[in-house]
């Protein structure tokens, strides 16, 4: 199976790299933009098909290493 | 007296932190390879040093964080050893839990590689006593990822407990409260992103980081 | 002869067409052969005999240079320069450019640039020290300068930052000329111990070959033909694939290697560079004298289903390729693996003379490795000397109504202002022994000889205006420069290192330009007794026909040996007496000031009188080592003025200038002469170095007082300091201004 | 609406911090893991409820700024 972990800011906490990024789209004559965040995709391959047992080691793969609780979430997606 | 530096892959200020501590105990620290899981024991002193452990990736800091050396660095830390992380070292510590807060990209989104003024904000630590009533001293600074973050009950509360221990003047990456070190609450724990070690020879243009060291090993003898 | 499977010889004309080998090379190999090579073997003489690894163009030239000293150990020929610095070290150092890549993927074109460069000094066994940039980049309005300008940097410090080498100097120019082919030069250099010091020749007979590093992918396939192609319509679209450089494995490697290096294990070694498993493999057993048998079956992969042809091409990064000594593997994989790095035993050395390849089974290549090399070909490409300009007349000049303003202008010129924004985003304190980097007012960086006394003082100079205008004489002021900035801070100049970037040499103007700058560079080489111990040049820096200005960049190592015997132009103070040591003669031609003020790029380049050049330096060094110069700083680009303008800057102290001899003074303050210095210092001391220069024969002069916070003139004209350090540290900084994050 | 945007290195382009995060979750004992790729993510807030209208502007925000075309590929996603 294939995870797919994106991994976020929390609310609140500043993201200089998605209001960068912002700026320079309107700098280039984007119009209509909001406000933009930029996080993290991570995309393991798992060698197992059982996904109630790949969802929960790729939690605990997130919970000790792929996020860092202070600052940011993460939510998971499975593909076969 | 009995020091050691801790080595990860990517550690690149693992040399000038061993150069410092010998300057200031006349002995060279143990150089401690990340892979062992143990540390030795009887250390006085621990220093997780700057650099680029494993590149970076991922997080500053939070691969290293997880190394087998760490678990041991931890439980020597919560006993009450001292340890000092600079730059790296700071993130290593923050992602292991050790420190509050967490280190994100500078607010300007580029490395920064200069001299950062700094004021001495708690006189009384274990690692500043030795700076008597001086306020103002000035180390390189040298990271993309220094900008301190935590949320507003926990700053109070670090704020109140005094563990900030210094503070940047020029605020060079957008650090919450201009915050450039902080300690545990415990206070033998400092992580810190201005290099005191490279400020310790007047070749380096100022010796304002000897007095760090000095407080925190002169206190040990 | 062994067999080749007849399948592989298919497509070779589509290959010739691929591979970049002209019709009458295709007929050497044939006659070398006596047969058709295989598609791998087509494709390794490719790459060989590439502008890039053969320097067919260049070489018959390159032989004009000097290339022995006292102090030389290895000149050109190594990996990197080698050079004698007293107790049993060596300084070890190469500059290399990254232009191509750098500008079709900035970042990572300039970090590989980087990683390249370094991996060519400690592949010798030096710790690297130590890392230098020179850049030029297009006309600032242009629209891709920022992005280039941005990702470059970044890319540079990305990449030396995370090895944890000091990027210590370097020097940035913008000018039209480079508007579609940015140059982008690294330097390293490294510490050794002279008797530990590694070659690349493998000379024994029998021993394993060693593949260390990261594995192999289809990474930069024919990156050396690339660089060796001009770019035209479309190539922008027709991008290959382009090398991603991870600084965390070279940190790895270096301490991995150096750990090896200290073990009896290694015979010699070789990173593998532009042409990857191919050049490293045949330059190894050539020099020796050697064969080689490699089976790529055991050449660590990245990729699946990679073909022999992809393994010898592919420009992986981060790879070395060693011969050990029979019985050491252990003790290499020991250490590789505790730095989790790949290392693989892939090959042995021969006494056949020829590299063999085998693949599944097979063998996919049988070369014989002296055609290789010896009938690589060397073209007497034919060149045109450029026309020589007049010189500028300055009295035919209309003087500027406002001296300060004019200074002003030329201080906040894309050229002469402040590069902070560039080098503030570089490391340059780790490592903890830099004594001067861009951050101080010194004219060459200087970095300290670990747990010694002694310094290194490094620095990179040419000034493509000159080249252009005047190849022969820019060749020579660019080696001039170099040695005038390291005398400058009090440091003994070593040798040279260079990167010759230049356009299409099938020109004859260009060729023209290539040659006249080498002869130029290597008569100042002579007379200052300078040599050439490595380089590297770069070709077909042209896009659409406009080829770049002459850029034969110099990278200049000289020694400190005592380091209280140093100059910088920090330090100085109200009261002091500014002297200026050599003659000004007002020489506008190809000046900054024309460029600038007068909005023309004319006139004939500053001529260099080699001899007076080594008179005034010579005296102004020992004046230095002597302890009554401590303040110094070297005449360049603005004159002058300019000159002026760096010392007052780095202090914010004012300077009162006084001039009545015949020159207009405005040619008397931006004229571009050579081989002058500045020098402040107490009024008593000042009149000793006086007394001494003209006690020597060194024209000297008494310029004027500092003291108040401004620049002034004959007591008017007056440009106030603090306005002319807004303008010189704004000017990068608001270019950049509207340049975004995206680069990462 | 929101774009959400995922830009990857193309296959074939090395992968340093994918290499790494595997080595890690490895070292920190998680069984059957393949190879890690680690991508951006980047979320935008657009002023305009036409899908079409903002597929477009995406895309043209993609080739412009957000992926580097040379070693990067991208991938759209819309939602309300
Ligand atoms: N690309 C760069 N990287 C690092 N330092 C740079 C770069 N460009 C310019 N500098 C620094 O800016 C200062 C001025 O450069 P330059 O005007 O070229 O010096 P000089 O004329 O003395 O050779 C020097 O300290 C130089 O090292
Ligand atoms: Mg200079």
């Amino acid at each position: 199976m294939k995870a797919r972990i994106h991994v976020f800011l929390k609310d609140g906490v500043l993201d200089p790299q998605g209001e960068a990024i912002s700026g320079s789209l309107k700098h280039l004559g984007f119009e209509g933009v909001g406000s933009v965040r930029q996080g993290k995709l991570i995309e393991v391959e798992l060698h197992t098909a059982d996904a109630e047992a790949a969802h929960d080691q790729v939690k605990a793969m997130c919970d000790k290493l792929l996020a860092n609780p202070v600052i940011e979430n993460y939510s998971i997606e499975l593909s076969a | 007296m009995k020091t050691a530096v801790i080595v990860f892959p990517g550690s690149n200020c693992d040399r000038d932190a061993a150069m410092a501590l010998e300057a200031v105990t006349g002995k060279a620290p143990l150089m401690v390879w990340h892979g062992d899981s143990q540390l030795p024991d009887g250390l006085d002193f621990i220093m997780v040093p700057g650099g680029f452990s494993y590149g970076d990736y991922l997080r500053s800091g939070a691969v290293a964080s997880r190394s087998p050396v760490m678990q041991d660095l931890v439980k020597k830390a919560e006993a009450g050893v001292p340890v000092l992380g600079v730059c790296n070292g700071f993130q290593i510590l923050t992602e292991a839990g050790l420190l509050p807060g967490a280190l994100m990209r500078n607010a300007g989104l580029r490395f920064v590689c200069e001299p950062a003024p700094l004021t001495i904000e708690n006189h009384n630590s274990a690692f500043t006593h030795a700076y008597g009533d001086r306020k103002d001293v000035v180390f390189p600074i040298a990271h993309h990822d220094g900008n301190f973050f935590a949320d507003q009950a926990t700053l109070d509360r670090i704020e109140g407990e005094g563990q900030v221990i210094l503070r940047y003047r020029k605020n060079p990456n957008g650090s919450m409260r201009d915050i450039a070190g902080v300690s545990n609450e415990k206070g033998n724990v400092l992580g810190m992103m201005p290099h005191p070690e490279r400020a310790i020879d007047a070749h380096h243009g100022g010796t304002d980081g000897l007095a760090l060291f000095e407080s925190i090993l002169g206190g040990l003898k | 002869m062994a067999s080749v499977d007849p399948k592989y010889a298919e497509g070779i004309d589509e290959a010739i067409a691929l591979d970049h080998v002209t019709a009458e090379e295709y007929e050497v190999i044939l006659k070398e052969l006596g047969r058709a090579p295989n598609i791998v073997e087509l494709g390794i003489f490719s790459v060989m005999w590439s502008e890039h690894c053969s320097y067919k163009s260049s070489r018959l030239h390159l032989g004009k240079f000097p290339t022995t000293g006292e102090r030389v150990v290895y000149g050109p020929g190594e990996n990197a320069g080698v050079v004698d610095i007293g107790d049993n070290q060596v300084a070890i150092f190469k500059m290399e450019s990254h232009n191509h890549p750098s500008y079709i993927e900035p970042y990572q074109g300039a970090a590989t640039g980087v990683g390249g460069i370094l991996r060519d000094v400690f592949t010798m066994g030096a710790r690297p020290i130590a890392l230098m940039n020179a850049l030029r980049f297009g006309d600032p309005s242009h629209p891709k300068t920022r992005q280039l300008v941005s990702g470059v940097v970044a890319g540079i410090g990305g990449y030396g930052n995370c090895v944890g080498v000091p990027t210590v100097g370097g020097e940035t120019n913008f000018d039209k000329g480079y508007n579609g082919n940015i140059l982008v030069n690294a330097m390293a250099v490294g510490l050794a111990d002279r008797d530990k010091v590694f070659t690349a020749a493998a000379r024994e007979i029998g021993y394993p070959v060693l593949y260390v590093g990261s594995k192999t992918g289809r990474d930069g396939i024919h990156g050396a033909t690339m660089a060796s192609a001009e770019f035209g319509e479309g190539s922008e679209e027709n991008r290959p694939t382009v090398q991603v450089g991870d600084p965390f494995t070279e940190k790895k490697l270096i301490e991995a290697c150096l750990e090896l290096m200290s073990e009896d294990a290694i015979s010699s070694i070789q990173d593998m560079g532009a042409a990857g498993l191919t050049s490293s493999s045949v330059e190894m057993a050539s020099s020796g004298g050697v064969g080689i048998e490699l089976n790529l079956d055991h050449v660590p992969q990245r990729e699946t289903a990679m073909t022999a042809y992809e393994m010898m091409l592919s420009e992986s990064q981060e790879r070395m390729l060693m011969i050990l000594k029979p019985g050491s593997e252990h003790i290499a994989e020991r250490i590789f693996k505790k730095w989790d790095l790949d290392v693989a035993t892939i090959g042995v050395t021969t006494d056949t003379k020829r590299l063999v390849l085998k693949h599944k089974g097979e063998v996919v290549c049988d070369l014989p490795l002296d055609p290789i090399g010896d009938k690589a070909p060397k073209y007497d490409r034919p060149h045109l000397p450029s026309e020589v300009r007049a010189n500028i007349d300055p009295n035919r000049l209309k003087a500027p109504a406002h001296l300060g303003e004019a200074l002003y202008t030329l201080m906040t010129s894309p050229d002469m202002a402040s590069k902070r924004w560039i080098w503030e985003q570089y490391d340059r304190h780790v490592m903890a022994d830099t004594v001067a980097s861009s951050q101080n007012p010194a004219d060459a960086a200087i970095v300290r000889i670990h747990k010694s006394d002694k310094a290194l003082a490094i620095t990179t100079d040419c000034t493509p205006r000159y080249c252009y205008a005047d190849p022969y004489e820019g060749g020579k002021q660019a080696v001039a420069e170099a040695w005038r900035n390291l005398t400058a801070v009090g440091a003994e100049p070593i040798a040279i290192t260079d990167c010759l970037n230049f356009g299409n040499p099938e020109r004859p103007e260009i060729m023209g330009q290539f040659v006249g700058c080498i002869e130029g560079m290597a008569e100042a080489c002579r007379t200052l007794n300078f040599p050439v111990v490595s380089g590297n040049v770069s070709l077909y820096n042209e896009t659409d026909g406009q080829a770049i200005p002459p850029t034969p960049a110099v990278g200049a190592v000289g020694l400190i040996e005592q380091l209280d015997q140093r100059a910088t132009y920090g330090g100085l103070e109200a009261g002091d007496v500014l002297l200026i040591i050599g003659e000004t003669h007002g020489h506008l031609g190809a000046s900054l000031y024309m460029r600038h003020v007068e909005g023309d790029e004319d006139g004939s380049a500053p001529p260099v009188d080699l001899a007076v050049e080594k008179r005034n330096g010579d005296f102004v060094r020992a004046e230095i080592k002597a302890g009554r110069a401590k303040i110094v700083h070297d005449l360049s680009d603005g004159g002058l003025a300019c000159g002026v303008a760096d010392m007052a800057l780095a202090n914010m102290i004012g300077i009162k200038l006084a001039y009545n001899g015949d020159l207009p003074v405005f040619a008397w303050l931006f004229g571009e002469d050579q081989a002058r210095y500045l020098i402040a210092a107490k009024p008593a001391i000042a009149e000793d170095i006086r007394r001494n220069a003209k006690a020597a024969g060194v024209p000297v002069d008494v310029l004027g007082l500092a003291g108040g916070d401004a620049i002034t003139i004959n007591g008017g004209h007056g440009l106030d300091l603090i306005r002319l350090k807004t303008g010189h540290d704004g000017w990068l900084p608001a270019l950049m201004a509207g340049e975004a994050a995206a680069a990462e």
